[in-house]
C-alpha cells in the first residue's frame, strides 16, 4: 500500500543535508507552510538556499527564526521587503544573506519549468532593467526577450488543504500561490496538510496537485493564517 | 508670487488639482465593461471603487481572477488576500489559479489593461517604480516587471510631481527600470497623458489648468493630443 | 454585463479569416469540438492550418470532411496516422496537405509556450531524431535539447462540459486534454459547451479555464463521444 | 537440423520461448509497489494485467494519473480514454491533468518508469519504435519521444526477432530513432537484458535457453550481467 503520511515532522524532515536548496509556498501568511519551515530550522541543515515569494516577517515566525539562526546562504526571492522584514534587512545588510532578486512571474515560471523537464526558457520580463544585466538576450519576432534558466530544488515544502495517502492535494483559496509549481520541481516534496482525507475523497477533476509529486505528507491542523496586514506585494 | 509657481502648487484661484479618488475615477471612465484588469498597490486600487455598474474582472498576480472588495471584519476569509496581502472578497464568478498560471496569463497578454504607480514616466514610455535605489536598502520587485511587459495596456497612475515638487514625466528616467517602452497613459492629478509615439500627448487637465502651467510642471515636451 | 454566449455556431464563426491558424482541442473523439469543426467548414475560410494531436478518422466526421474539403493547406499534428485517416492520408500523399509532425509533449508545450507569453523554450525531446533535424540544438547541465518555438493560433476551438456567460469553463474527464491550453493560445477562442450554468455554479476552485481566456460560448449539448473505438496514440 | 537453429526458432526440445503474458509478467515482477508507470499501446499494456496485490499508478500521456482496466460494456463511460483512446476505468485516488501537465510529468522526470514496444534496441541504449520508413506512408509519433527522455526508466518489451528472425537487438539502430542513449533494459521472448555501459547485459533467459543460442538471435555482442 502506498502510503505517504509520516507521523512527526522531525520524520518529515530526514535525510535533508546541509547545502540543499528548499523551496517554501505560500504568499505572505496564506499557504505558508510555517510548520515545515520550523521544522527545518530544528533539523539543523546548514548551507541552505532558500527559494520563496517571500523573506520573512517580524522575529518570530518561522522563516524569520530560519533566516536569523545563520544557517541559510542564499535567497532566490520576488519580493523579500516588506515593513516587517526586519531579519532579512539585518542579514543582506551584513553581508551574512545573499539574495537573487526575481521577478515574481518570472520566479514562477522558472520553478514551473524545473518541474516540467524545460531547463530553460525565453521571457520578456526585466528585459533592459537591472535585473536583466548579464543575461543573455534574443529577439524573436521583433521583441527582446531574456533567457531564464529553471530553478530546481532538492526539497519543496508544501502547504495543502488535503491531502490522502496518495499525496494527492487540494489548496484553498489564495493558499494555492506557490505551492502546486513548487510541489513539482523538488526531489522531495514535504506536504503540511491541515487535512487527511481518504484516497478517493476528492475527485478526480478536483485534485489540484496528483500525488505523483508528493513523497511525504505530515498533519498539521494549525488552522486559519493571521488576518493578513496590509503590506505590499 | 508668480502664476506659475501658484499654479505649480496648485493652489492658484480657479484652480486645483485632482484628488486621489477622482484621479481613479477619472481611470476608471476609460475602462469599458469586460475588461480583465489587475490594479497595483496603493492609489491603483482605488480604481476597482469607480466601476460600479460595469462588469469588469480583477486580477491579482496571487492566482485570482475576479477579485472584489476588501473583507469587512464580519466577513473575514483569512484564506483570500490580494497581492498586497489584504483580506479581499471574490465576486461571483472568480476563478483561482496558481502562480506560474497566474503570470502566465500576465505575460501572455490576456490583460486587458494594468494600472501601476511610478516614480517616474518617460516621454517614450520607459518607467520606474521598484527601486529608487540599487545600493540602499533591500530591493525587492514583486510582480510590477511581468505586469508592465505583460498586461495589453500599462496605465500609470500617480501625482504629476514628486512630494518636493519634481518632475516625474521626464524625456528619460534616472531610476532603475521597471520595463521599458511600456505605458500607454498616465493619471496624475494635474493631467491625463497618452505616451504617443513622439511623446507626451495630453489628453484632458484638471480644470482650470493650463497648458503652460502644466508644462512648467513637466520634464518633457507635452503636447495636445489631436482630437 | 459580459456575455459570451452567441447563439448559432454561424455566429461563433464570424471574422475568421482565409489564411488562420485554427487549433482544435480533442484526443480522439473525445473532447473534440465536432459541431465548431463542422461549423468552421461551413463558414468557407480557406488556406487554414490546423493543430492538434489527430487528424481524423473514417470520411463522415467533420475533421476528415475538412481535411477533404481543400480549405487546410498545413496541419500541425502528433499523431495524425491511425487506422481510420484515410482522408488525411490521401490529402497528404497527393501533395495537397502539408504535416508539421511534432511529438506529442512538444506540440502541447509549444502550445501552452504561446498562451504563456514564452516565445521559445529548450526540450530534450526529439534530440537526435529525425524530428529534431535542423532545429537549434543546446547544452545544458551535460545534456542536449532543442529550442522550440511557441505555436500561437488565431482561433482555438474548445469543447468544454460547463460554461457560464463570463466562459469560464470546465472539462469532463479524459475531454480535458488539449483543451484548456488552447484556449489560452489563441486570439479567438470559442467554446462549444455540453452545459451552460449560471455563474457562480462552479465553485473558483474548480474552473479549469477562467473565463478571461474565452471570447464566445455556444451551447452545444450534443451528448457523449462515440465509444472508443481502439486506434492508437 | 542443427541445435541453434532449433533454438532459434524456439521448437527444441526443452525450450519454449516466454509468451507475451509471461513477458508481462516478468517485467511485472520488476515494478516495485508505488512506482508512477507508463505502458505503451500493444504488449506493455499487459503488464498492468500483472501486478496486482501491488499499488502501480499508471499514468496515460493524455492526462489520467492512476488508470484502471479497460471498461467492460456494462461500465461504459465514453468520456475516459486511454493513450489508445480505448474506453478505461479510474482507480481510487486518480486525477485528471490537461496535456501540458500530462507531459510536463512526463518530461519533468516524475514517471518512475515507462514501457514501450521497439523495433530495434541498439547496445548503447539507442532505440526505435515511431516508423519503419520517414519516405513511405505518412508518420506518426504521438508521445512516444517524450516518454523515452522523460521517465526515470525505460524498459523495452518486444520480441526477440522481428517476424521474419532478423535480430532486434542491434549494434546500431539502423531505423529512425526515437531517443538517443534512453533504454535501461529490455524484455524480450527469450531474455531479460540490461543495457549496461559496456553494451547489452544479460539478466536472465527463458529456461532452457543457452547463452550460445541467445547470441546467434542478437545482433550485438551479449555478456552476462554481473550478479
Amino acid at each position: 500500500m502506498i502510503d505517504k503520511r509520516v507521523k512527526s515532522i522531525a520524520e518529515a524532515m530526514q535525510g535533508i543535508k546541509d547545502g540543499s536548496t528548499v523551496m517554501f509556498g505560500g504568499f505572505g501568511a496564506v499557504g505558508s507552510p510555517v510548520h515545515l519551515i520550523e521544522g527545518l530550522l530544528e533539523h539543523g541543515a546548514k548551507e541552505l538556499t532558500l527559494v520563496g515569494n517571500n523573506a520573512g516577517t517580524g522575529r518570530v515566525e518561522p522563516l524569520a527564526r530560519l533566516l536569523a539562526s545563520g544557517n541559510v546562504r542564499k535567497i532566490i526571492c520576488s519580493f523579500p521587503r516588506s515593513s516587517g522584514s526586519v531579519v532579512f534587512d539585518e542579514m543582506h545588510k551584513a553581508g551574512k544573506l545573499e539574495l537573487e532578486l526575481v521577478p515574481q512571474g518570472t520566479l514562477a515560471e522558472r520553478i514551473r519549468a524545473a518541474g516540467a523537464g524545460i531547463p530553460a526558457f525565453y521571457t520578456p520580463t526585466a528585459y533592459g532593467t537591472a535585473l536583466g544585466e548579464g543575461k543573455e538576450v534574443r529577439e524573436f519576432n521583433g521583441r527582446m526577450y531574456l533567457l531564464e534558466h529553471a530553478i530546481r530544488a532538492d526539497v519543496a515544502l508544501v502547504e495543502a488543504w488535503q491531502a490522502d495517502r496518495w499525496g494527492n492535494l487540494t489548496y484553498k483559496l489564495s493558499g494555492r500561490n506557490f505551492n502546486p509549481i513548487m510541489a513539482t520541481a523538488a526531489e522531495l516534496t514535504i506536504v503540511q496538510a491541515q487535512h487527511i482525507v481518504e484516497l478517493g475523497a476528492v475527485g478526480p477533476e478536483q485534485i489540484h496537485t496528483p500525488g505523483v509529486y508528493v513523497k511525504r505528507v505530515v498533519h498539521v491542523p494549525y488552522g486559519d493564517p493571521a488576518p493578513a496586514l496590509a503590506t505590499t506585494a | 508670487m508668480t502664476t506659475t509657481a501658484a499654479r505649480a502648487t496648485g493652489t492658484a484661484e480657479g484652480f486645483k488639482p485632482w484628488t486621489r479618488p477622482e484621479m481613479a475615477a477619472r481611470l476608471a471612465k476609460d475602462i469599458p465593461e469586460g475588461w480583465c484588469v489587475n490594479l497595483g498597490i496603493g492609489i491603483p486600487l482605488l480604481v476597482s471603487n469607480f466601476v460600479k455598474g460595469r462588469e469588469v474582472i480583477f486580477h491579482s498576480e496571487n492566482g485570482i481572477i475576479g477579485m472584489g472588495g476588501l473583507q469587512k471584519p464580519e466577513e473575514l476569509e483569512p484564506w483570500l488576500v490580494n497581492a498586497g496581502k489584504q483580506n479581499v472578497n471574490l465576486v461571483t464568478g472568480a476563478s483561482i489559479v496558481h502562480h506560474a498560471d497566474s503570470f502566465a496569463m500576465i505575460r501572455g497578454g490576456h490583460l486587458d489593461l494594468c494600472v501601476l504607480g511610478a516614480f517616474e514616466v518617460a516621454a517614450n514610455g520607459d518607467f520606474a517604480n521598484w527601486t529608487t535605489s540599487l545600493k540602499d536598502g533591500v530591493p525587492a520587485v514583486g510582480g510590477a516587471m511581468d505586469l508592465a511587459v505583460g498586461a495589453k495596456r500599462l496605465w500609470i497612475i500617480m501625482d504629476h510631481t514628486s512630494k518636493d515638487g519634481r518632475p516625474k514625466l521626464l524625456e528619460q528616467c534616472a531610476l532603475p527600470l521597471t520595463a521599458l517602452k511600456a505605458v500607454g497613459r498616465v493619471y496624475t492629478n494635474l493631467a491625463v497623458i497618452d505616451v504617443g509615439p513622439q511623446g507626451f500627448e495630453v489628453v484632458d487637465m484638471a480644470p482650470g489648468l493650463s497648458m503652460e502651467a502644466l508644462q512648467a510642471q513637466t520634464g518633457a515636451k507635452l503636447k495636445r493630443k489631436a482630437p
